[in-house]
């Protein structure tokens, strides 16, 4: 609270002093992103724009690109369709940049990769992983990678670890019932017996009555996936309702734990590869040092990372042009290991085969135990 | 089963609350005051700040409540008794109007990001249902401050004064009743209901600037299934709409048809709300009828 | 600048469409319809479910021409006799439930992910349609307002007992000019799922009933120049607003809240100060000399 | 010729009326006099189609009337005025009138956009008729001023004027006299004269005697929602037990 107040003081004051207008110089190359400011899962879009951020900040302390400067322009999309066209259509035609970095579910991510496809622009999704998003190649390119594999890991995981029953929640999305089936067929394929699903429509105020039937069901082990408020008040309800059993999590990184020391040693799973390493991990510093009295970061800020490090490779190869940039992508993505690990695009620029870890909660951290191949 | 009952005395306990403000707006001014629901979202936001300042809860809640009651009498001030002459419906957009005032200034203040308020609870097992520490409090919280209203309204003469303004305000008046007096001191108490009302919600769930769109409805539909302008009818509204929230997710619908178990995802609970709320309004003849002459 | 102009002019095209349908029916009938979003999602929705079983765009157009209006007489039928409260809530309830049955019934429509629609490919076209979507709305508006039929309207606005002594159903007229207005709403609905490609749940909160509502008592309730006029000020304020975040440097969330916080303050002062609206309705004076 | 019969109704455990009838001839003048709370509107709101009756029957023309659906009791040709004047406030006088024409074109959306010059014919039609009405009532100069900008008096004559417009062959009028100045009354007596000679009939409940006794041809007494005494009104003056009673009360 008292940061957003006295973030709006400055920033009213440097109004003020700045000149308007010189903002967009042309030494400078603008890049826009796209982020639910207002509206549902604010705080998780927040974290990819500040990895957005970090990236630029990044490129621009090392003297940009070719002695050009990133400019960040961002824009809200209030989580709605409308807005976050009328967002794109402004950064596109009325900013002139060339690519946009995005935040947002297939609801919103698709029209403007429809519209980025019309106009010939570059769109970068860093968090939709709806099937649909491969039908704009040259356009829309993935940095977060589809759901399937991690899903099917995750089922074996689970078996693995020694779970026979276990009860599934997510939400109740594409993303969610993807990994709900994809894992919970992998577990059946392996022998064990799935006791209840849940699959909850995002925005609620409480998942009481979801996490009693759960206990009531007494699995071995919860899975799931989730990420932003509503994971937060899963656990929460969950701590409150005393359910201990041990939670997996496809993407266990995005989740927003609520009780570091309720979660503590309770909740591991599959997820991308990559944070553990030198790319994440420094990311991981200059966020805390950027941002000094924040929680721990959501895994979202890797993301939006890798997509602002990948735009301005591809700049830097191929021009500050939409087609010189979608032209150049494919090819620097290649030699870029990033926050988030090897990113491997197939034909239409959708990530696949990410690198699989295994992480666990430890400490008020996710601590890799292990790859899986 | 008794999980159920469980659940819906503490999901009534946060809704009756808030509802009962409603409820006693209604019975006075003839209005159906949706900023009442932002000033539970406020009383919510006021708690967690009471408590970042370092109060203990049980001094945070009651700040929270003289703070919203008052901003509920300001609001009156500023806007509401200037209107009292326009028509029911012209008070509720002008009262959408207050609440998105409302709802866009808190969302500036604290970002549109949730906040969870801290609270140490424990789980407590009883007859095979599972609830928290902190649902009792709610619970016994709600009776309370239901006694406290009941005993005020009946057992005091500015209780029984608010109550003669409420059946025929004009002849109240006209019998010495000092109505504008009695309208703020009502807005006070509904601004204070509806602030621990938010406050026992944030700290069940979460809080969020749009809370207030997540509970209109469930509040409306307990205050319309009492009567609308019953204060104690709203409390059995809530009751009746969480029981039947709860009955309708909890029923194994699978098990009836097959031997697969499938239940009413829990989001089909707003639809009892909506449906609730909507089919009263169109089973109720002889209030609809009102007007007619 | 001129596309993005023009992509606004088409925001603002397809708004005032809804703020004429809500002006016929509380400008010049007073009823209050606080689910207006509902014809526009049914139009969107049938623009999309149409796309989604591969029929040509023109179908899902005639289904939302049609589906809105029958929803329409079907919430009218049992609530017309509602006073207007109630109705309020009513038509609230209506709408909230369409949504939650496309949000929780991905089946339907894709659930909370929503579905794509056929986007039109040509942002002048685009422009144009929502333009002369608006034109016929507005000349019909006009038509209806200015005509026996309006007089009556508001008649029935001013004391619907009086409408019925003078042999009238106020029933009558309130379900004709449902149908009427919901049709509009539902072909708005239909071009503005073209328009923006894509139909979710996220579009049809009650705050988007709420932004016509307060385009209605801002422009002028019961006139259709002064309620369009009313749209494009808060659509052109909406769109501003962006410019108005990146020039000043204020974060742009905190910008959209005071957005919101305006909105309110319109309705509200207004309210207060202009309940006629900015373009009150005018006297219409006829002349009797000779007569 | 309307007749009512042996009509009763109660709200609540209130019994408003019990086995009232009355007789109303086209080109007559019935007054209903009586206190305050004896029945004489909740009689009129049942003619009028606004109550229906727990018991009885209303007929018009030995044709029972749709009871409890005001806008078909009004359609078969009975018009009815309030004690407070009921007009469309924010529309002008002349628009009140054109209201009152039955049958328009103009109200169907069909003629509305397909067959504008029927609607224009009749529009043309109604305003003559309506300014003649004006012209009769002394309201033409106010023809364009909003109806809710109008003396009490005057908005009860526009009342009249809009029922006329409809062509009623029964006119109920609720107090039309009540706050009216003695001018304007003067004119309201002429009126109704007129009225009751083109063969139309009158039902009229007034307090003001010197009115009841100019223009009525039969007067009905009506206390704790029962007929108490009927005749001429020479025959209701004279009897001594009605005048103690009840019209002693100011008028």
């Amino acid at each position: 609270m008292k940061r957003n107040l006295l973030n709006a003081a400055v920033f009213a004051a440097a109004a003020i002093v700045a000149q308007p207008g010189a903002l967009l110089a042309a030494d400078t190359i603008p890049v826009g992103v796209i982020a639910n400011l207002t509206g549902q899962d604010v705080n998780t879009s927040l974290q990819m724009a500040r990895g957005v951020e970090l990236a630029a900040d990044e490129i621009n302390a090392a003297g940009g690109i070719d002695g050009k400067m990133i400019e960040l322009i961002v824009e809200d999309s209030e989580y709605k369709a409308q807005e976050a066209l009328t967002a794109a259509t402004k950064l596109y035609q009325v900013n002139q940049v060339p690519a946009v970095i995005m935040f947002g579910g297939s609801s919103l991510m698709i029209p403007v990769g429809e519209l980025a496809q019309q106009e010939g622009k570059v769109l970068i999704n860093t968090s939709s992983s709806s099937a649909k998003l491969g039908d704009y190649p040259g356009a829309l390119f993935s940095i977060l990678p589809l759901d399937n594999i991690v899903g099917k890991e995750l089922g074996q995981y689970v078996y693995d670890k020694g779970a026979r029953s276990i009860a599934t929640i997510v939400p109740n999305n594409t993303f969610g019932t993807g990994i709900a089936d994809a894992a919970g067929a992998a577990f059946e394929a392996a022998g064990g017996k799935i006791v209840r699903k849940v699959a909850y429509t995002e925005g609620q105020p409480d998942y009481r009555a979801d996490v009693q039937a759960i206990i009531a069901a007494e699995p071995d082990a919860l899975v799931g996936v989730g990420y932003g408020d509503d994971s937060r008040t899963v656990f929460k309800n969950a701590r409150e309702l005393g359910f201990d059993a041990p939670w997996y999590a496809a993407y266990p990184s995005i989740f927003a734990v609520e009780n570091e020391e309720w979660m503590n040693g309770k909740l591991s799973g599959v997820d991308n590869g990559g944070y553990a390493n030198d790319g994440g991990a420094a990311v991981l510093a200059a966020y805390k040092a950027k941002w000094p009295d924040e929680d721990e970061p959501l895994a979202h800020i890797y993301y939006g990372y890798d997509a602002m490090m990948v735009l301005a490779k591809a700049i830097e190869a191929g021009g500050v042009e939409s087609a010189e940039i979608a032209a150049a992508l494919p090819s620097v993505v290649e030699s870029y290991v990033g926050a988030t690990g090897k990113i491997v695009w197939d034909d239409r620029g959708q990530r696949i085969d990410p690198p699989l870890d295994i992480i666990e909660y430890k400490g008020g951290k996710f601590e890799t135990v292990g790859t899986i191949d | 089963m008794i999980q159920v009952f469980v659940n819906s005395i503490i999901y009534a306990s946060e809704i009756a609350i808030v509802a009962v403000g409603i409820s006693l707006a209604y019975s006075i001014l003839r209005f159906a005051n949706f900023a009442h629901i932002q000033f539970a979202v406020v009383g919510g936001y006021a708690t967690y700040v009471a408590t970042e300042l370092g109060l203990p809860l049980i001094l945070a809640v009651p700040a929270s409540a003289v703070f919203v009651g008052g901003l509920a009498v300001v609001v009156d001030i500023l806007v509401f008794s200037r209107l009292r002459h326009i028509s029911p419906e012209g008070k509720m957009i002008v009262s959408w109007g207050v609440a998105l005032l409302i709802r866009a200034i808190v969302a500036s203040i604290f970002g549109g990001g949730s906040i969870i308020i801290e609270t140490n609870t424990t789980p407590i097992r009883f007859a095979g249902a599972i609830f928290t520490s902190l649902d009792v409090i709610v619970v016994s919280a709600t009776v309370a401050f239901m006694v406290l209203l009941h005993a005020f309204l009946y057992r005091t003469r500015t209780g029984s004064g608010l109550r003669a303004l409420a059946s025929n305000y004009d002849l109240a008046v006209t019998r010495g009743i000092p109505g504008e007096r009695m309208i703020r001191l009502m807005w006070f108490i509904s601004g204070a209901y509806a602030a621990i009302g938010g406050s026992l919600i944030a700290l069940e769930t979460r809080l969020q600037p749009n809370m207030d769109l997540i509970i209109l409805l469930p509040v409306f539909a307990a205050v319309t299934i009492g009567g609308l302008s019953n204060v104690f009818g709203a409390v059995l509204g809530a009751l009746f709409l969480s029981l039947a929230q709860n009955f309708i997710i909890s029923i194994d619908f699978g098990s009836l048809v097959s031997d697969q178990s499938w239940f009413v995802p829990s989001q089909f609970r707003d639809y009892v709300a909506v449906l609730a709320l909507v089919l009263v309004l169109l089973l109720r003849p002889s209030m609809t009828k009102r007007g007619a002459n | 600048m001129i596309d993005f102009a023009i992509y606004a002019l088409t925001l603002v095209a397809i708004w005032s469409v809804m703020a004429i349908s809500l002006n016929i029916q509380f400008g010049m009938t007073g009823l209050v319809n606080f689910g207006q979003i509902l014809p526009f999602a049914i139009g969107a929705y049938a623009a999309a479910i149409g796309v989604q079983y591969d029929l040509p765009w023109w179908v899902g157009a005639v289904a939302g021409l049609v589906a809105a209006p029958i929803a329409g007489i079907l919430v009218i039928l049992p609530a017309g006799r509602s006073s207007q409260d109630y109705w309020a809530l009513i038509t609230l309830g209506a709408g909230e439930i369409f949504r939650l049955t496309m949000l929780n019934v991905p089946s339907i429509a894709g659930g909370a992910d929503g579905v794509t629609v056929s986007r039109l490919p040509d942002r002048t076209l685009a422009a144009g349609l929502a333009v002369a979507l608006c034109v016929v709305a507005y000349a019909v508006a006009q038509q209806i307002g200015n005509g026996p039929f309006g007089r009556m309207l508001r008649v029935i606005r001013e004391d619907e007992t009086l409408a019925a002594t003078l042999g009238r159903s106020p029933m009558s007229f309130r379900m004709r000019v449902t149908v009427v207005s919901w049709a509009m709403a539902g072909v708005a609905g239909v071009l503005y799922a073209h328009v923006i490609g894509y139909v979710a749940p996220t579009s049809f909160l009650v705050t988007d009933t709420f932004l016509v509502w307060t385009a209605v008592i801002l422009g002028g309730p019961g006139r259709n120049i002064g309620v369009v006029i009313g749209a494009a000020i808060l659509i052109l304020m909406s769109v501003s607003t962006r410019f108005l975040a990146e020039w000043s440097g204020l974060p742009s969330d905190l910008v959209a809240n005071l957005r919101l916080a305006v909105f309110g303050l319109i309705l509200v002062l207004m309210f207060l100060f202009r309940p006629a609206g900015l373009f009150p309705e005018t006297k219409r004076v006829q002349n009797v000399d000779g007569l | 010729m309307l007749t009512v019969s042996d009509v009763s109704i109660a709200f609540g455990g209130f019994q408003a009326l019990r086995g009232v009838s009355m007789v109303a001839r086209p080109g007559s003048i019935v007054g209903l006099v009586g206190p305050n709370g004896s029945g004489k509107s909740t009689l009129l709101n049942i003619v009028s189609g606004i109550y229906r009756p727990d018991a009885g029957k209303v007929r018009l023309n030995d044709k029972p009337l749709p009871l409890g659906r005001i806008e078909a009791v009004a359609a078969r040709g009975i018009g009815r005025t309030f004690q407070v004047p009921r007009l469309a406030q924010r529309l002008t006088v002349l628009q009140n009138m054109l209201v009152g024409a039955r049958d328009q074109p103009g109200e169907r959306l069909f003629d509305l956009f397909l067959r504008p010059g029927r609607v224009a014919a009749m529009e043309a039609d109604a305003l003559a008729r309506s300014v003649a009405i004006l012209k009769r009532l002394g309201l033409v100069e106010k023809a364009n001023d909003y109806a809710g900008n109008l003396s009490g008096g005057q908005q009860k004559l526009l009342t009249m004027g809009v029922l006329l417009m409809s062509d009623p062959q029964v006119l109920l009028l609720d107090e039309p006299a009540a706050g009216v100045n003695p001018v304007l009354i003067e004119q309201q007596v002429e009126f109704l004269r007129s009225l009751r000679d083109e063969g139309r009939a009158i039902v009229l409940i007034e307090h003001n005697m010197e009115m009841i006794s100019n223009v009525c041809d039969v007067v009905y007494v009506l206390d704790a929602g029962a007929v108490i005494a009927e005749g001429t009104p020479a025959e209701i003056r004279d009897n001594a037990e009605v005048i103690q009673s009840y019209l002693g009360q100011p008028a």
